[in-house]
């Protein structure tokens, strides 16, 4: 069962070098193909978190044992990446028809397929190769949702991203040249000696910056709020929801297994509370939805950055944590922003046309926000308490701005929520007031649903995030599962 | 590895850096593209000299022909395409901005 | 016999510096052609720096040419890396090109700062909110200039 | 203003990058991964060229996935240049010599580019530089004849199936009850050119389809708008 673990990886490949060709013949049939696919995605992942003992295990592609090939690393943090992934990619499965439906479909399986690498794979270049295809992939797609601003704002995301790639490069190529591996066991098991120095430091700093462009950074996010304004809603909520994270799941493996210097964890402290600061500021003084989620993401992500430059465990609990509560957040709110993407004035008095969306949105801001019986709460003070336990003065200037932060957050999400319960302006009707579509609206609930079902389960769902989060503070574990227990030829 | 090998090294070293100053400097987009092409060419021989033949082939192959050969196609679509050109600006030094002509 | 450390330095410095120059050619270009341009310098002077990573100076070329015993090689491990990191590269760059020749058949221009004032424009427009002149003061002040009618000959001549 | 900010960034990035790594011994690598794979290579993969081994073998899904951004990268070109009515190639007749020339050259980077694909085990090259080589081939006429086009159709046919292919033989180890993409019936023939097993087959998979790619990507750059 363990070795069926790469299907999710490489049908979703297959299935888009065939869809060109099968289109061409039948709609209807490839149509079919890749939501087909994705369900047998999920349903692989799904047996093996239920089935699979609770021991991580790794997987030599090639039969070629690490650190020589490169494996695949499956404990429960990536299964449970993966599995959101292909779930994700489901939910978000772009349905239109048209006439690039064929293009759409195949850049969205490639997106599935290279953010499950990113979820799973052991090894830096090969995470490089994924990291790249993930970004080639949503390049096509913002491109492909239409407008002139799309174009403009893909190509300055693409611009970015090229510098990310170039610095990345640059990071592979001092580690390679001072270990001789590029195999993340085996080079947790060599960093000790020989990355723990200036070069290892400048190593992390460029692909910390590299990577970062993805998990919107605070110097390198310049790309987030147009590319979110002008792409479709499903491919901004896969971004800002999951691509991010899968990006911070590379620096927190790199930071865990890899980097241990005081230095890397202070410039990451600060990145992430210049970024707390910039995004909520911004998020503030936005006059769009869009782009107010945009920037709320920025921020958001500023304070896992903060969370994961907290080097016990408890951090990582906290940055699980936020982690998978703002991938439920951000994408419901991303699918609620389809109808109310426009003017945040436009949306006044909304609440009486569409009174379940604007529930949801209520719903989601309290969480965000960090309301007492929601998950957002949990999240948010195991934080609080995590860095009120540092000595440090810098964690404490961290605290201070998560504080302030989450003030600014409440003061832009509840004024929404008042316009959207408030009267509707005198000259418009009722029915002329904006709405969710129905499927984004479904979608949206789905979320929501998922969000209370947290909340009913809090208990449980932070006994199984321990867990994860133990798991993936093990290096030794990670170590010795890679290097030792796998079944290639030796 | 000879001090004629040596000599190549520092002269192809010093061609590649000077082109990659050309592409930034120089006025003109169809000499920044000629220039362009003209690092991986230099590379490419680096790597040959680098003991690295496979990687020689692929930069000469996609580096410096098919690389060079998109964005001449590019240049020539984009509007770009004119060999003396009169009004190009400088690209790092300020002058006015062209769009303002066409208004 | 030469000096090893200048052959070294040469080639490092010239890794080194085909990525600054490509990265400051990306941080200053005003032209959006030539930033694409400065970054496939920048990423050149990556695949360079691969490649050294994995550079022995008293080696052959990792292919066997004579069974049994053979001399000391280079590394092939990051050759193999450049060869993907270099067709990357171009794919990128295909893509990078066509966008643009879609921004300049939308925008008429390729200039970065205009393109970014119009790009902001259409987003406001498309949101329907008025546009907010105090972030990107004075150059939101300062009218837009017009597109150039669809009428302009986009192959060949300078609009 | 910007310009200095900028010069001030790229100085300070190469000092500080040149001043860090001064420390480093380049020229003596530790090779821990890449002597363990020089010693196990040929027995293991069959092939001679090592870093053949490597693309192909060793790190064969890094292989797999740049095809993929390459596939990417060309369905995001095509997406974005969409699928207008277009006349493909020049408008001009080429001279003479770009004619002829270019018909005579066709059949000799067909051999070329298939001759450095299936010898990419013994030598340098393989499927990445042949597969250039093929695209090179196939776009020619459209630099010399006004009016030719190329087969989409064919083109997204072969890429399909050269990618899946690709898929397929690791998929066909999988069953066997091996890993994902393992090398399977390596002779005992080192040197040889049928030896290596599986990896010429792979090789001939992303010739076509990087030949296949970049040509379609080409043809939709070389498009002249017939109204815009």
């Amino acid at each position: 069962m363990s070795d069926l673990i790469v299907l999710p990886l490489v049908l979703p490949l297959f299935g888009a070098f065939l869809l060109p060709i099968v289109m061409r013949t039948s709609i209807s049939i490839g149509a079919w193909i890749g939501p087909a696919i994705l369900a047998y995605g999920c349903w692989i992942l799904g047996d093996q978190w239920i089935s699979g003992t609770t021991l991580p295990f790794s997987l030599a592609i090639g039969g070629f044992a690490p650190p020589m090939g490169i494996n695949l690393y499956i404990d429960s943090l990536a299964l449970l990446f993966a599995f959101a992934v292909q779930l994700l990619g489901l939910l978000f499965w772009p349905f239109k028809i048209d006439q690039e439906t064929a293009r759409r479909q195949a850049l969205m399986l490639l997106l599935v397929a290279a953010s499950t690498g990113l979820a799973l794979s052991g090894d830096l270049f090969n995470l490089y190769v994924f990291y790249e295809l993930v970004a080639v992939a949503t390049f096509g797609l913002i491109a492909a949702s239409g407008g002139s601003a799309a174009y403009a704002s893909a190509i300055r995301y693409l611009i970015l991203s090229g510098i990310g790639s170039v610095l990345t490069l640059l990071g592979i190529a001092l580690i390679y040249s001072q270990t001789g591996t590029l195999n993340l066991a085996h080079l947790a098991q060599l960093a000790p000696e020989q990355l723990n120095n200036k070069l290892g430091l400048t190593a992390f700093l460029t692909i910390l910056i590299g990577v970062g462009v993805k998990a919107e950074l605070f110097p390198v996010n310049t790309w987030v709020p147009e590319v979110y304004a002008t792409a479709t809603s499903r491919v901004s909520a896969f971004l800002a929801g999951l691509v991010s994270k899968l990006a911070l799941l590379i620096i927190l493996r790199l930071l865990v297994l890899i980097f241990h210097q005081p230095e890397a964890i202070q410039v990451m402290l600060v990145l992430g509370i210049l970024g707390v600061i910039s995004g909520e500021l911004a998020a503030w003084r936005a006059k769009d939805m869009r782009r107010m989620l945009a920037f709320s993401s920025i921020g958001q992500l500023g304070m896992i950055f903060i969370a994961l430059a907290i080097p016990e465990q408890g951090g990582l609990l906290a940055v699980l944590a936020l982690t998978f509560h703002h991938l439920l957040i951000k994408s419901g709110l991303f699918m609620l922003a389809d109808g109310w993407g426009g003017a945040i004035e436009k949306l006044r008095g909304a609440a009486k046309r569409s009174p379940l969306a604007a529930a949801i949105f209520v719903l989601f801001s309290l969480s965000l926000i960090g309301m007492p019986p929601l998950p957002g709460f949990w999240a948010k003070f195991t934080l609080i308490t995590q860095l009120a336990a540092q000595t440090s003065p810098l964690y404490l200037i961290g605290l201070t701005v998560f504080l302030l932060a989450t003030v600014i957050e409440a003061a832009y999400l509840l004024r929404l929520a008042a316009l959207l319960y408030g009267p509707a302006a005198k000259d418009t009707p009722i029915d002329t007031l904006a709405k969710p579509a129905g499927l984004s609206l479904a979608t949206a609930s789905l979320f929501g649903i998922g969000l209370l079902a947290a909340a009913l389960f809090i208990a449980p769902v932070g006994d199984l995030l321990n867990h994860v989060a133990g798991q993936a503070a093990n290096t030794d574990l990670y170590i010795n599962t890679v290097l030792a227990g796998t079944g290639g030829s030796q | 590895m000879t001090e004629i090998e040596l000599w190549i090294v520092m002269l192809l070293a010093l061609m590649v850096l000077s082109a990659a100053v050309m592409v930034l400097l120089v006025k003109n987009h169809v000499a920044a593209v000629a220039a362009a092409s003209v690092v991986p060419l230099g590379l490419a021989l680096l790597f040959v000299l680098m003991r690295a033949p496979d990687v020689a082939m692929t930069e000469a192959a996609v580096g410096a022909g098919l690389s060079s050969l998109i964005l001449a196609l590019a240049l020539r679509r984009l509007g770009l395409w004119q060999i003396d050109g009169v009004k190009t600006r400088t690209n790092l030094i300020k002058t006015q901005s062209e769009g303002h002509r066409n208004a | 016999m030469m000096p090893d450390i200048s052959l070294e330095l040469i080639l490092y410095t010239t890794a080194l510096g085909l990525i600054s120059i490509g990265l400051a050619g990306v941080v200053l270009s005003r032209h959006l052609f030539r930033m694409v341009l400065a970054l496939g310098i920048a990423e050149a002077g990556a695949n360079l720096m691969l490649v050294l990573a994995g550079y022995r100076w008293d080696a052959v070329a990792p292919i066997l040419t004579t069974l049994g015993e053979h001399p000391p090689m280079v590394d092939p491990v990051p050759q193999a890396m450049v060869l993907t990191a270099i067709v990357i590269g171009v794919g990128i760059q295909a893509l990078a090109v066509s966008i643009l020749i879609r921004i300049r058949q939308r925008y008429g221009t390729l200039d970065r700062s205009q393109v970014v004032e119009r790009m902001d424009a259409e987003i406001a427009d498309t949101a329907s909110i008025p546009r907010d002149v105090s972030q990107e003061s004075p150059l939101g002040e300062r009218p837009l200039p017009s597109i150039p009618d669809s009428t302009v000959e986009i192959r060949g001549g300078h609009s | 203003m910007r310009n200095l900010t900028g010069l001030l960034f790229a100085g300070g990035l190469g000092f500080m990058l040149l001043a860090i790594a001064s420390g480093l011994d380049f020229g003596a690598p530790p090779m821990l991964v890449g002597g363990a794979i020089q010693a196990a290579a040929p027995q293991e993969t069959g092939a001679t060229n090592i870093v053949t081994s490597v693309v192909l073998g060793y790190r064969g899904i890094d292989t797999l996935g740049e095809l993929s951004i390459l596939f990417a990268a060309a369905a995001s070109a095509g997406l974005v240049l969409g699928r207008r009515h277009t006349t493909a190639g020049t408008l001009t007749e080429g001279g003479f010599v770009l004619k002829h020339g270019g018909a005579m050259l066709f059949p000799l980077l067909l051999t070329i580019g298939f001759y450095i694909i299936f010898h990419g085990h013994l030598t340098p090259g393989g499927g990445f530089q042949g597969g250039v080589i093929l695209a090179a081939a196939f776009f020619l006429p459209l630099l010399a004849r006004p009016g030719a086009r190329l087969h989409h159709g064919m083109l997204s046919v072969i890429e399909g199936f050269a990618g899946s292919s690709f898929i397929l033989i690791g998929l066909a180890a999988l069953s066997e009850g091996e890993a994902f993409l393992q090398p399977m019936l390596v002779q005992d023939a080192l040197g040889q050119l049928v030896s290596a097993g599986t990896l010429p087959l792979l090789y001939l998979a992303v010739g076509l389809k990087v030949g296949a790619e970049l040509a379609g990507l080409l043809s939709h750059l070389a498009q002249t708008e017939s109204e815009v």
